[in-house]
């Protein structure tokens, strides 16, 4: 694995203008299970793929409630997604206490990329290693924005992040035009594809995914798997077909860039 | 010369009932200072928790101050524990909270009210560093030393002497009691200067929050 | 009380001027059809002696909001200090999110009782006023923090002099014209009865479009009572 | 010395005997005075087109209890001049009781009716002679030979005369109303109902005065006082099933009898002995 | 690459025998492969433009920008890494603050940027930090008139008329030069500064990009401001009939 002598500290410049530690930092996303986000104009729905480390054990919660109109996903580290959600909620608190109204989304999602900047200049720090879909309501509407490692954010109509996310990636770019004034019940619907389509081949069910919603006179809140099982059971019959046009996209799709430039 | 006083009391009267299966907790609106009225229509009672709620007089700036630490050690806790805080989680916590300004105490006059896990009714009563008490019903405010008499005489609660200890709960139906509370705000407001306007009554049970208000003299 | 203050024990070793020296009188507001109208006259008191002459105590807080204050001038001048950063880092943001009167009357509340807390009062009784998203809003904090909000309100000796007029007079839907004859009404009782109002005055209005606040005028005012011609005849004999 | 066991009364005046002794206590222990009633108050007048009118509220509170839901504060002085009060109850009484029967006196003395003047005069004299420490404050109206007069007099025996007064705790509140309203040359209605408002502002806007309004309208050979004259503020809430008060409310833990005297057994036989 | 394997070029705190400090070097670097920046200094004002490349087409318009307000009347434009240039920009908005706080008046332009360049200076002297890996555009309005400056990652700052920054810089600067910029409106400069944009933009090699650009000029009031919608699309239509005109060519 080792690759050259500018590796192995936040604080060294390749010659090429890289940070190589935190390019591996956004590799650790990628080893987490996946997660996605979508969003129309009033809702927004965020979903995981819940992989247990053994047989024995229970899988890892993957998406937290930051507040009522907030909610994460979070893909990588699991115990760094802990950490800054925890950040994530407390900012939320001070915010409202001081104000009393919701912290707008944005600021937060800013807020949380320049505390994880800061860990790419220390040299006694390291990156955080995960990425975090952010979804969120506010004054300016409903917002999904995807933070990671480096310090970068982006603001998405959907996205996916993870292992084997591409997949999911490909099947919400084929879609992601119509999100915008797509229902709640769409915007599931198309959540569950492309959890499934991370699955490779693996039956969806409710027990493997997790699904949160948050939108306009809706607090965000993740789903029962009684109710998610429902939606997969009566999404059934389509997802065959989607299933197979997933699988061949999968290889195709290219490295994603490792930082934004 | 103008001398600064770190407190002031805003008057109001609160009381709690427990029942059986509910519990009735209630406040009057006035908010005032010294001989003048400031509002007519300030809520004093504030929710918790799904079934908890909390109301409070005396100095306005404290109590606000105050809930609002309560609903922010509520968000942590739901966040941690995936769950509303219980009734008595949040008397002990209050408790805690008033005796941590044990030296420069919130001058918070407060009652608990809700229902327990059990979905008894339950009251707590303060003082305002923290001591703290688990009752039947309770008064607290400027019109409690009017309205506790009453009550003791019509709701009396079983004597803490008596063994085996017997529930601290009220006999009263649930109308009975939101028709007492009405009754003795009434009369605390003939009598109490700093009582009046409106009072707000909260009755909790399994259903949920209901909400009643009636009038009271304005003068 | 007098056993919590006992507990204090800190007030006499306390090194803050616990008292103001150039003062404001009343600011009164309202809620009226549009918005929320507010008025103050420009006097600065120091002690009883009247100092200054054109201090303007309301001030547009951001896009949606309007501030009035009495008491302590340099301490309004401080909370406006405060809210001037407040509102730059809000519209810095330009995000399409910003403050409304609400979320600055809250912060003005938090920094009041803050402040109190430290026994560092700042000598002010704030009135906020505001209309963002057709919500109108007009509330009021007082230097220990004590705040709610109502259709009217008043400061200082508006509260003993002008909200008794309010409670009466005041209605939902004052039109623009009723609301100002309503607000001088008030400002021409206070201008009578307290010794450091002025009868130089501004009204300040704010609705959706944004905040005017006037040129200073006065009011017409009538000191020509009989009784007030001779006041001894009245009782001549006695001394 | 012979001094009797039981002091009288001196004849007029206050006793201040034990003033050493309170001011003692009161700076040594730190024994709270005791309380009294204060008439915390609103009381007005003004002067209409044919004379004065008096108005007061009815409550009276000693702290934040309210004492009396329907006191009088408007006093007698004369059949032609009134008076309200404000201020410590058992001092606004006391000083209109003691010169309105002096102002009777004078009029037995001069066989003519009492000007307000003199009134006015005798009771700022004794007012001021107490340095405030009579804590009563008045406003005086009535109409004499000379017109109709409204005085207000300050409980250390200041005086003014005004064509609209007010005084007590509502004071600001009734101003408010008066400063808003007044005009030269009222008739009685208006009149009235002015007072009324301003009265009422007292009730609704200040704690220390409630309940009803007290109207005293004197006008030249003519008097009209209007007690309870306005009702505001009836009680909000009756409950329906009314309420009992069972006896043996308090629990009897246990029993145990002490008699009071021992009960002698008496040896007979030692007796026959 | 020369320095590769010395030793000499892994901390920012080691001089290289011949007297470079190479991790600033390649901090450099960073900011050159990224999108181009611009600004501009017009006779009214400063015009500020970035070429924003975007990795996703389902990252939406608007959202992570690079062009921030930093003062009512200055704004920065930030090349390389997007996540290290809002750190310079808090330090700005700080410094701003602080500057009004003390005395009373908006902080003059030069004084914001030399207080920036400190800082960006700053990560540059000690071993447990790291360069900044982007440059930032300042612009600003004070009362000695409009002032463009440039700080780089090393920590220097200049005051210029035109600058650039960014993979396209050699090109754009060229296009600057051939403007007269003493004449030309903030209007005008919108306009020009667009062409650049899209002139310099290498549809081969990257991605889609947005133009972002903003203002501070008589016209805005001297506050900084993003371009108003109307007057953006009329430039990116100009600027693409530019192109189409040169293709034809």
């Amino acid at each position: 694995m080792f690759r050259n002598q500018y590796d192995t500290d936040v604080t060294t410049w390749s010659p090429q203008g890289r940070l190589f530690q935190v390019e591996y930092a956004m590799e650790a996303v990628k080893q987490g299970s996946a997660a996605i986000g979508l969003r129309s104009k009033t809702y927004i729905v965020l979903a995981s793929v819940n992989k247990a480390n053994s047989e024995l054990s229970s899988h890892q919660k993957k998406i937290f409630k930051v507040d009522d109109h907030i909610g994460v996903a979070i893909a990588g580290l699991t115990a760094d997604g802990r950490v800054l959600s925890r950040y994530l909620r407390s900012e939320c608190i001070n915010y409202s206490f001081t104000y009393e109204s919701p912290l707008p989304v944005g600021r937060l999602v800013v807020q949380l990329a320049d505390k994880a900047q800061v860990c790419t200049q220390r040299s006694w720090k390291r990156p955080y290693g995960v990425g975090l879909l952010v979804a969120g309501l506010d004054e300016s509407g409903a917002h999904l924005y995807y933070n990671c490692p480096s310090g970068n954010y982006f603001e998405y109509q959907a996205f996916a992040i993870g292992s084997r996310s591409q997949a999911a990636k490909t099947y919400l770019e084929r879609k992601f035009e119509s999100f915008m004034d797509s229902s709640r019940e769409d915007l599931i619907k198309h959540a569950l594809f492309a959890i499934k389509e991370t699955l490779q081949g693996e039956k969806l069910t409710s027990s493997i995914c997790t699904v949160a919603v948050v939108g306009v006179e809706e607090p965000f809140h993740i789903l029962d798997q009684k109710t998610i099982q429902e939606l997969i059971e009566s999404f059934e019959i389509r997802e065959e077909e989607v299933a197979d046009e997933g699988a061949a996209m999968q290889e195709q799709s290219p490295e994603p860039a490792p930082m934004d430039i | 010369m103008a001398r600064f006083s770190p407190y002031d009391n805003n008057g109001g009267t609160c009381v709690a009932i427990a029942g059986a299966d509910y519990c009735v907790i209630a406040a009057d609106t006035r908010m005032s200072t010294g001989y003048s009225i400031l509002t007519r229509d300030y809520s004093k009672i504030c929710k918790l928790a799904d079934k908890c709620l909390l109301a409070s007089s005396g100095f306005q700036a404290d109590v606000r101050a105050l809930q609002k630490v309560l609903s922010s050690r509520h968000l942590v806790y739901q966040h941690q524990h995936n769950k509303q805080m219980s009734c008595p989680a949040m008397g002990q916590l209050l408790s805690n909270t008033l005796y941590y300004k044990r030296f420069f105490p919130y001058y918070a006059f407060n009652v608990l009210g809700g229902l327990d896990s059990e979905g008894k009714g339950c009251v707590f009563t303060y003082d305002a560093v923290g001591s703290y008490e688990r009752v039947g019903y309770s008064a607290q405010g400027s019109g409690s030393t009017l309205i506790m008499p009453v009550l003791d005489n019509q709701l009396k609660s079983p004597s803490p002497l008596l063994l085996p200890a017997k529930d601290a709960v009220t006999p009263l139906s649930e109308n009975e009691a939101v028709d007492l509370v009405k009754d003795v705000f009434a009369s605390a407001t003939e009598r109490d200067i700093y009582t009046g306007d409106r009072v707000e009554i909260v009755i909790v049970n399994a259903e949920g929050i209901r909400r009643e208000y009636i009038e009271l003299r304005k003068d | 009380m007098t056993s919590v203050e006992g507990l204090l024990g800190c007030e006499q070793d306390s090194q803050r001027t616990l008292s103001p020296y150039v003062t404001g009188t009343s600011v009164i507001g309202i809620k009226y059809k549009d918005g929320i109208l507010m008025t103050a006259d420009m006097g600065g008191s120091y002690g009883s002696t009247l100092r200054y002459k054109s201090v303007e105590r309301m001030k547009s807080i951001g896009k949606h909001s309007l501030l009035g204050a009495s008491g302590e001038i340099s301490d309004f001048q401080e909370i406006l200090r405060y809210l001037d950063e407040l509102i730059k880092y809000d519209n810095m943001w330009d995000d399409g999110n910003s403050f409304g009167p609400k979320e600055i009357h809250n912060y003005l509340t938090r920094i009041m009782y803050n402040r109190r807390n430290k026994f560092d009062p700042l000598w002010n009784s704030l009135v906020l006023g505001g209309v963002k998203n057709g919500q109108k809003y007009l509330g009021t904090v007082s230097m220990i923090g004590v705040h709610f909000e109502d259709n009217h309100v008043a400061t200082g000796f508006g509260n003993h002099l002008a909200r008794p007029i309010l409670r009466d007079e005041w209605k939902e839907d004052l039109s623009y014209e009723e609301a100002v004859k309503l607000l001088e009404k008030c400002m021409r009782v206070l201008l009578y009865r307290d010794r450091s109002a002025i009868n130089k005055l501004q009204v300040a209005k704010i609705t959706e479009e944004g905040v005017t606040i006037s040129q200073p005028y006065s009011l017409k005012t009538f000191w020509g009572f009989n009784a007030f011609q001779n006041p001894s005849k009245g009782a001549e004999g006695t001394w | 010395m012979s001094k009797t066991a039981i002091e009288v009364a001196p004849k007029g005046g206050f006793s201040f005997d034990l003033c050493k002794r309170n001011e003692m206590i009161l700076n040594k222990s730190g024994v709270k005075p005791p309380t009294y009633r204060k008439t915390g108050t609103t009381i007005v007048g003004l002067i209409f087109e044919d004379g004065v009118i008096l108005g007061a509220d009815t409550r009276a509170t000693e702290g934040p209890i309210v004492a009396d839901k329907n006191c009088e504060k408007i006093h007698y002085m004369a059949p032609n001049i009134y008076c309200c009060g404000a201020g410590t109850a058992a001092d606004t009484e006391a000083v209109t009781d003691m010169v309105s029967s002096q102002l009777q006196l004078h009029r037995y003395a001069t066989g003519r009716e009492s000007r307000v003047v003199t009134a006015l005069t005798l009771l700022k004299s004794h007012l001021f002679r107490y340095q405030g420490h009579v804590s009563a404050a008045l406003v005086l109206g009535g109409v004499d030979i000379t017109g109709p007069h409204l005085h207000t007099i300050y409980p250390h025996g200041s005086t003014d005369t005004l064509p609209y007064a007010t005084m007590g705790s509502g004071s600001l509140a009734a101003m408010a109303m008066f400063e808003s309203k007044y005009k030269e040359g009222l008739t009685r209605d208006e009149g009235i109902k002015l007072v009324c408002d301003a009265i009422c502002a007292g009730i609704f806007n200040d704690l220390g005065s409630g309940s009803n309004v007290d109207v005293c309208v004197i006008t030249k050979g003519k008097k009209e006082y209007l007690r309870n004259h306005m009702l505001p503020n009836p009680r909000t809430y009756v409950s329906a099933k009314g309420f009992a008060f069972t006896k043996g409310q308090t629990e009897v833990l246990s029993t145990k009898i002490t008699p009071l005297m021992q009960k002698l057994e008496v040896a007979e036989d030692a007796m026959e002995e | 690459m020369a320095s590769i394997g010395t030793g000499y070029d892994l901390s920012v705190t080691t001089f290289s025998p011949d007297g470079r400090v190479f991790q600033i070097e390649y901090a450099s670097k960073a900011v050159d492969n990224s999108g181009t920046v611009i600004g501009i200094k017009c006779k009214d004002g400063i015009v500020m433009g970035v070429e924003k490349l975007i990795a996703s087409k389902m990252m939406l318009p608007g959202s992570n920008r690079r062009i921030h307000a930093v003062d009512r009347h200055s704004g920065m434009a930030v090349a390389g890494l997007a996540a290290d240039g809002r750190q310079i920009v808090a330090r700005t908005k700080s410094e701003a603050t602080n500057y009004e706080r003390t005395y009373g008046e908006p902080i003059p332009v030069k004084e914001l940027a030399d207080r920036v360049a400190s800082y960006v200076h700053l990560c540059t002297l000690y071993w447990w930090l790291r360069p900044f890996g982007c440059g930032v555009i300042l612009g600003g309005y004070d009362r000695d008139g409009p002032q463009l400056y440039m700080v780089e990652p090393s920590g220097v700052s200049y005051r210029y008329f035109g600058a650039a920054i960014g993979k396209g810089r050699q090109a754009a600067k060229t296009e600057i030069e051939k403007l007269n910029l003493s004449e030309m409106t903030c209007r005008q400069g919108v306009v020009e500064v667009a062409k650049i944009i899209y002139g310099v933009h290498d549809e081969a090699k990257d991605k889609a990009f947005e133009l972002e650009m903003s203002w501070v000029c008589d016209e805005s009031n001297r506050l900084h401001q993003k371009v108003p919608d109307e007057l953006l699309e009329g430039a990116k239509a100009a600027a693409k009939a530019a192109l189409e005109e040169m293709d034809a060519d």
